[in-house]
């Protein structure tokens, strides 16, 4: 018997070395080669590794997919894969009642059950604890062994496979076909036969077993999501980041030069962009996030496209050098992956607690544009418009994305590089022989922008540092009129910004009405959701959600002042909350959550429906 | 500005003035910093390199005033970073002749994570370090080369620090060029500047400066014509360790122990021969450092200490983004975007 | 002739060499030891010594004495003197119209006209373009050799005591006895007979020049101002913070620790320091402000009172530090001497730009207490209870303060020290043998402090870091409510002091009005001076200035609502608005000075004056 | 928490167990950390400490987790700090013990300016270096240690960076105590970690670590029973240089090139004898870094290379504070206050 489903929430999960991460990814490929929406997040453990099949080793990978548009990787989960007690005990609050579980039994025998601490004799698969889900016990240790007896392999060797035999019972369920997952195993191993085979011989396995398998009667259908036509790929947030990165440099026809220093969630972006030298792009590890950011400066002095990346602590060490490249005003974007704070905080865990540090966290007057990522597909369009903001108006440029959106990952209807914006840096034209009227470096356009003397033009040496300078030469200035001019032209500069790029747009709602929902970066896909459900509940909803965090865009107070309420959602204290109030002098409220974890759709709706 | 806009078009030679800034220069009257920065301008006049193709980066300090004085392209930085600037310039643009200028402070205090790392990335810049064992910019406060004892507005009652050997620590970090001049000894100065230029890799020149308003006199020992036979040796490749009025002195090796021989009584065959390539003979002569006492202190050297030839980083890194290249073809922005595994949706 | 003055502003100027600050130093002693009230505002040339007679070399010394009260060095000059034309070009725009001018004449010789970049030919005491002003030409250098003919001394020599000559003349002009100074020379001297004598002679010289000087027939009589009975001195704002600092770790019976890096214009505070070694104060040059402030947090771990300080450029680089501070809940104090921004900006200049920075430049949700101080001797004050709140409440705390603050002086009535408030460590008791239940380092009391164990302390052994940790017993933990609960309680904790400290009070002006003018910090003598003048004149304009930054006071919200207007003068723009707008959702107004010179009572009375 | 409350009364002897906190171990399973944790809170017992007065901090990283496994005092603090925050605690608190854990990328990368100044000024604590060669809290980027070709995760066509050598940029920064050790040798470790504790002085002890992760075996020549003999050297105060299978082989100085001789052939007596206190032979001793190939490659040498007894940063603060109180009298707050001149208003 079949049922069709509109969405399905799976969370696979078991021991890091259980391979969970590449089981979730295989799923999620294979349900977007069949045209299903999807949204999934991977959940590793705290950065050391823990012991085996203790709690703080579970790893864990969520998705959600459907024949609707998917937004995020779900609230609840439909179903909770289990591979051993620690990974049903971490995971079964986000279950929803009546949920299915599938128990690896071998993952469960007492040793298991200890470090997962159980208490003493307990056995959640034994006792009816699990009496309110569908429990459904599967030994896939033994089945695996089973699938391979012939195979001659070690029993370790064999176990390696269990999580195929997962797999293929899942697909049995959801019933789809292992031709992409058999694809993969044939490239990935296709050196080592016999790892090759005994993955597909296994894989198979759990598929024929699910038919098999008394206990499990139903299957589920979930068709194609109506998503516009076009190519697709899957893409995570920092990979977009680094993609946008290699295009930003081939559109502006500036070398990429990336300046950083290992940190938890950013240190994947450099990874990402080592790949990529065939693209001419420098990667350079440097001493500290000093030298870093430095670095990049340095690369920016030279005429590269000059970017460095960290996170919250990292950021903080950038804050000097960050006041240097204003005042210089010369191209560079800072990207800040942020994840939980203060201080070390919860470097694996997601937050949005910096946007207040990436407006001021400098000395002095030192304004810069920040822009923001809305999820994993999002943050290649936002890269590129940071980078092109960051050459055309000469400033630095901070890029802010969260954990949430870096490591999680999503369908990407991926542009032809013909269709992207193209970037124009402002060049200065070397002197031609004779010409003697002195070359100003500070002199600028009506956009307030001076243009780029590069080392090497002839004719225009000169010098730039990190004094106070006079207008259009640039030499030093103690001249309290000329430093209140400067400081208000970096402002303007700034400012003007906002004028220049295109208008805050509604992203759902009417454009009128009871609650507006005013957010940023990876809270995204909760407000959509909400909003979608909302409006189709008949509720006087709307939302819109600010790329630019500053300058904010020059309708913004009109589109505000068109609600009754303004709802402020974030994973922080209440940061913007805070700026709108004190810019656009509305009562705005927040919706503020400090977990480490991003919203839920329904705790949108909740805070929602109170101000209704 | 450029008032030499037509300077360095290779037709016509140039001089130390076309180096020559129209900012006036804000030094103290007397600063030893007057004396480098003639030197410098002099020497660049002299590498025939185009203005344009010249790079001065300096941090803060009075010494990282530097870059405003000279008629190429600069930058005046924040206070210890210069060399951490310099290393991305360099990645990209590495045919530019590239100078920083750090005070003790800057390169040594609030710099030093910098200066270690970049001496042993080796990219190939000169790096001027103008040791005046102050804060000249502050107004006076102890630094990591003031002996310690000084008394500061910082160090009413002394300063507790055991100074660092800068030329000590160079080697230990990796540096490939380590040498020492003043900015009393034009000549010597201008030549070992050339040497410095010559090297492949970063070249550490520690340039002994006075600081005639917060430390005068710090170095006359080794810069007064009264002292300065006696209480330094100039060290050239090849040549044996002499110094002294009419070079009447020599060094030699006792052992590891460097003895100071007396030419009149001995000979000059078992004299110590100044190698610039042997490290451990390099680590012997930055420890002749001991505060001139009498004619039993080991001299100041000056020179080229130690010179090693080894591959500049910005040479790897551009020649692993060539290896990749031809390994993989240049990259298509498309098949980046494609990725590995993608799909239509008609 | 006498004429009777309220109040007189005189500005000394000459070259960096003549001894400039020492002449308006005994000037000021003089001044107030017969009881005149008492501010003053030294202006030291940029950075690096500029070369003799040059418009960068000019150094000054302004002051303003009076028989009122007085809160500012002035806005505009009585008197200016000149040693030479580039002080005279240098400071002309600060002389009042009618104003006296007092020409050294062989200061405006052809080399010295050149320096100052007069036009060839133009001599200003000469022609008449200063027929504006009062203009006394006196020729100092030659009267002072005059003077010292027979003392058998250099001309190098003789010309040293030039300022000497000076000074006794405006001794004679504003009717002052020579005593104070001439103690002062038998002190400083004391081992120079020949130099003693040498000033003390042209010191005479001066004054009786202004006896026989022709030209000269007026002389002024400033009288003593209502001051407070009391034991007065004269005092500079980091001076006082210096001895604040001395006197709060006296107060709380905590070695004092100051670790710091120098930086233009907090360096002082580290030489002020560093002399008082006898109270058993340790200061620590570290090599960098990273190095400093963790210096500082490490003597705190040990039980001291940990102080770190510096300005802008340097208290960006501490921002991380701050951050484990923070979640380390322990006492610290930052002290920011501001300058002008961004970047190195403009070292010797003053500014308030880095308020924003104080409250929000770390990563994460790091909220910590800000205390601002309003003018030198209260410098004293802040700092005390800058430390105060550190030690009893376990908190890093920011006090800000400034070049214009910190470089300026004012007679200070200085109290007894069993006058000054207690600072009370929570310490924790070390355990009693036996004792078996846990220490928990992060359990609270009312007040949400945790208590303070030291190493050393038996059985208390723990560790803190900077990943969240768990409630009371403070090992590290993920759970997403304990982050969010640690959070709160880490906002809430600061919050707290809000309802410990003083209510706001009013400094000046009617409880409900106009014009509420809110200020923060060294704009604090220009407000008074202009509320006070335009209460007379019959405004209803009223003045509160803060000390608490962060939290701000509990009372400030009922404050504000008693005004139809809120301005708020800054010298940056805008930072304290921002804040006050997105709380307290009013609609205030900045009135926003960004040259690096503090506001003149004029510019607020003015702007108060559109408001009216 | 405090398990142990009672531990170190001074009573009853403590054992290694003492010093173990109730937090689980959360390095991954194999990780050479445990075996240095475990000499570590052996060491810790046998100095006869009590735990209240022995104070460990790190900064972060995987190696800079061991603070939570140590029931004493700790501090787990930010990445690179370490050694400026025990600077700090050790100018108030000169009676504590101070460990300081760091990894190679805590201590070398981000923390290398507090690292040499530290070493310069020489505050008494000790200096736990765990060396892996590699990032491993972050999963695997190479380090400041990392041999130049390495590749991971940032450096997949391999790194470019000529690495440092820990020991040599040490004695350079001018260090008073130089050590090296492994994780494998847990007789050695423990040696050395009580020869470390002993020395009134900075003290640095490199030991190398394995990352089982993400770095596997990058010491095994030097760990390996079967190779160890041959590649490494262990260092003994006044021994002749000797290692080998039954110490068949030895070094002697051929003037400043060290040679390998065998001592079947050759006797004893011009062997190499290891005199701790000679910094230029501790300079070539450092220099025994070439990577293992055949039996001429110099041994990697093991135990204290250098050891120099100057005075501890600490004592002259202290010192000064005393002789200024002394010479001036305790500070009066009365006295302060007032200052030099005041006067009264009726
Ligand atoms: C981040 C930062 N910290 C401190 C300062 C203040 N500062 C400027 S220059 C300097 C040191 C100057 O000494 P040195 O580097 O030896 O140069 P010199 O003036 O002696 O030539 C310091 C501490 C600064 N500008 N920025
Ligand atoms: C300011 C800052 N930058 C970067 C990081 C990320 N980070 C944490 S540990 C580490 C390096 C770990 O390597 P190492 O010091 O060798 O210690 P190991 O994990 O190998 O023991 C890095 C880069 C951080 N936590 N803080
Ligand atoms: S302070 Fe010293 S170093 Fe600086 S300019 Fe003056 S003399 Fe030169
Ligand atoms: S990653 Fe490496 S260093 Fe870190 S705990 Fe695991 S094995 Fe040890
Ligand atoms: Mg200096
Ligand atoms: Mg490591």
């Amino acid at each position: 018997m079949e049922t069709k489903l509109n969405e399905v929430t799976i969370l696979f999960a078991g021991d890091s070395g259980d391979g969970i991460q590449l089981t979730g990814g295989q799923f999620t490929t294979t349900a977007a080669l069949v045209g299903n929406d999807i949204s999934t997040f991977p959940n590793f453990p705290a950065e050391i590794r823990a012991p085996q099949g203790t709690l703080a080793g579970v790893s864990g990978f969520q998705l959600k997919f459907g024949s609707v548009n998917i937004y995020t990787p779900g609230d609840e989960c439909d179903v909770l894969v289990a591979m051993n007690a620690a990974a049903l005990k971490a995971n079964l609050n986000t279950l929803k009642k009546g949920g299915i579980i599938i128990a690896n039994e071998s993952g469960f025998d007492s040793k298991n059950l200890r470090l997962a601490k159980y208490e003493e004799g307990a056995n959640p698969i034994e006792d009816n604890s699990l009496q309110d889900y569908l429990l459904y016990k599967v030994d896939v240790t033994k089945m695996t062994r089973e699938a391979l007896k012939d195979s001659g392999m070690g029993q370790k060797e064999m176990d390696r496979s269990k999580n195929m035999f997962v797999l293929g019972f899942v697909y049995w369920i959801y019933n789809r076909k292992l031709d992409n997952t058999i694809d993969f195993l044939n490239t990935k191993f296709a050196k080592k036969t016999d790892l090759k085979e005994a993955n597909i011989a296994v894989l198979k396995a759990g598929y024929h077993f699910g038919e098999t398998y008394e206990a499990f009667r139903v299957r589920y259908e979930v068709g194609p999501a109506p998503l516009p036509k076009g190519s697709y790929r899957s893409i995570s947030g920092n990979q977009a980041i680094g993609l946008g990165l290699v295009a930003a440099g081939q559109l502006s026809g500036l070398d990429l030069f990336y300046g950083s220093y290992p940190i938890t969630p950013a240190s994947s972006l450099l990874h990402e962009l080592a790949k990529h030298k065939n693209f001419g792009v420098k990667t350079f590890q440097a001493e500290d996030e000093i030298a870093a950011i430095c670095s990049a400066i340095g690369a920016s002095f030279g005429g590269a496209l000059g970017v460095t990346g960290s996170s919250g602590p990292g950021i903080a060490l950038k804050g000097e050098a960050l006041g240097l490249a204003v005042i210089l005003e010369i191209p560079l974007v800072i990207v800040n992956v942020q994840r939980g704070g203060p201080s070390t905080g919860l470097p694996t865990k997601t937050e949005q607690a910096d946007l207040m540090q990436a407006i001021y966290g400098r000395n002095g007057e030192a304004p810069l544009p920040v822009i923001a990522t809305k999820t994993p597909s999002d943050c290649f369009d936002a890269t590129i418009e940071a980078c092109r903001i960051a050459v055309e108006h000469m400033t630095p440029v901070i890029l802010l994305s969260d954990g949430y959106i870096a490591n999680g990952s999503e369908p990407w209807r991926y542009p032809k590089s013909s269709d992207l914006p193209s970037i124009s840096p402002k060049m200065a034209s070397p002197k031609t022989n004779g010409s003697e009227e002195p070359y100003l470096p500070y002199k600028r356009n009506a956009d307030l922008v001076r243009n780029w003397a590069l080392p090497g033009m002839k004719g225009l040496q000169h010098r730039i540092g990190g004094l106070e300078k006079e207008d259009e030469t640039g030499n030093v200035s103690y001249d309290p009129d000329n430093h209140e001019f400067m400081t208000k032209i970096r402002q303007g500069k700034v400012d003007k910004i906002a004028e220049l790029v295109p208008n805050q747009y509604m992203d759902n709602g009417p454009d009128k009405g009871d609650v507006l929902i005013l957010g940023w970066g990876s809270t995204y896909g909760a407000i959509k959701t909400a909003v979608r459900d909302m409006l189709a509940e008949g509720h006087s909803v709307a939302h819109a959600h600010l790329r630019y965090m500053n300058p904010l865009p020059g309708n913004l107070d009109s589109i505000l002042a068109n609600y009754k309420r303004v709802l402020i959602p974030e994973m922080n204290m209440g940061q913007l909350l805070q700026i709108i109030r004190g810019r656009y002098h509305i009562d705005a409220v927040g919706l503020n959550k400090i977990k480490g974890i991003p919203f839920t759709a329904n705790e949108i709706k909740n805070k929602v429906a109170e101000l209704i | 500005m450029a008032t030499t806009a037509i300077a360095g078009n290779g037709t016509n030679k140039l001089t130390a003035k076309d180096f020559a800034t129209d900012q006036d220069v804000r030094w103290c009257p007397g600063c030893g910093d007057y004396s480098i920065l003639k030197q410098v301008q002099t020497v660049m006049a002299e590498t025939g390199k185009s203005p344009e193709d010249i790079v001065f980066i300096s941090g803060i300090g009075c010494a990282a005033r530097f870059p405003y004085y000279m008629e190429t392209y600069g930058m005046h930085s924040i206070h210890g970073r210069a060399l951490a600037i310099a290393a991305g310039l360099k990645s990209v643009r590495k045919e530019l002749s590239v100078w920083v200028v750090s005070g003790d402070g800057d390169c040594l205090s609030i710099g030093g994570n910098h200066l270690i790392h970049a001496l042993r990335r080796n990219f190939n810049l000169n790096l001027l370090l103008f040791n005046n064992e102050i804060y000249g910019l502050t107004k006076g406060q102890y630094s990591p080369t003031s002996p310690s004892g000084k008394v500061t507005g910082s160090t009413p009652y002394g300063s507790l620090d055991a100074p660092f050997n800068p030329l000590s620590l160079s080697l230990g970090a990796g540096g490939s060029f380590i040498a020492r001049s003043m900015d009393r000894d034009p000549i010597h100065l201008r030549a070992t500047l050339h040497k410095a230029n010559e090297h492949q890799g970063t070249s550490l020149l520690e340039i002994y400066q006075n600081c005639n308003v917060f430390n005068d006199g710090a170095f006359f020992t080794y810069t007064d014509k009264a002292t300065k036979v006696q209480s330094t040796i100039f060290l050239e490749h090849g040549e044996p360790l002499v110094f002294g009025d009419d070079k009447s002195k020599g060094i030699k090796l006792d052992g590891f122990t460097p003895v100071i021989v007396d030419l009149k009584d001995a000979g000059k065959d078992d004299l110590w021969i100044h190698n610039e390539n042997d490290k451990i003979k390099a680590n012997i002569l930055t420890g002749f450092f001991e505060h001139y006492q009498d004619e039993n202190t080991l001299p100041r050297p000056f020179g080229v200490i130690y010179k090693e030839d080894r591959s500049r980083y910005e040479d790897l890194m551009n020649a692993q983004v060539e290896d990749v290249i031809s390994s993989k073809g240049k990259g298509d922005l498309d098949l980046l975007l494609k990725g590995t595994t993608s799909w239509k949706i008609e």
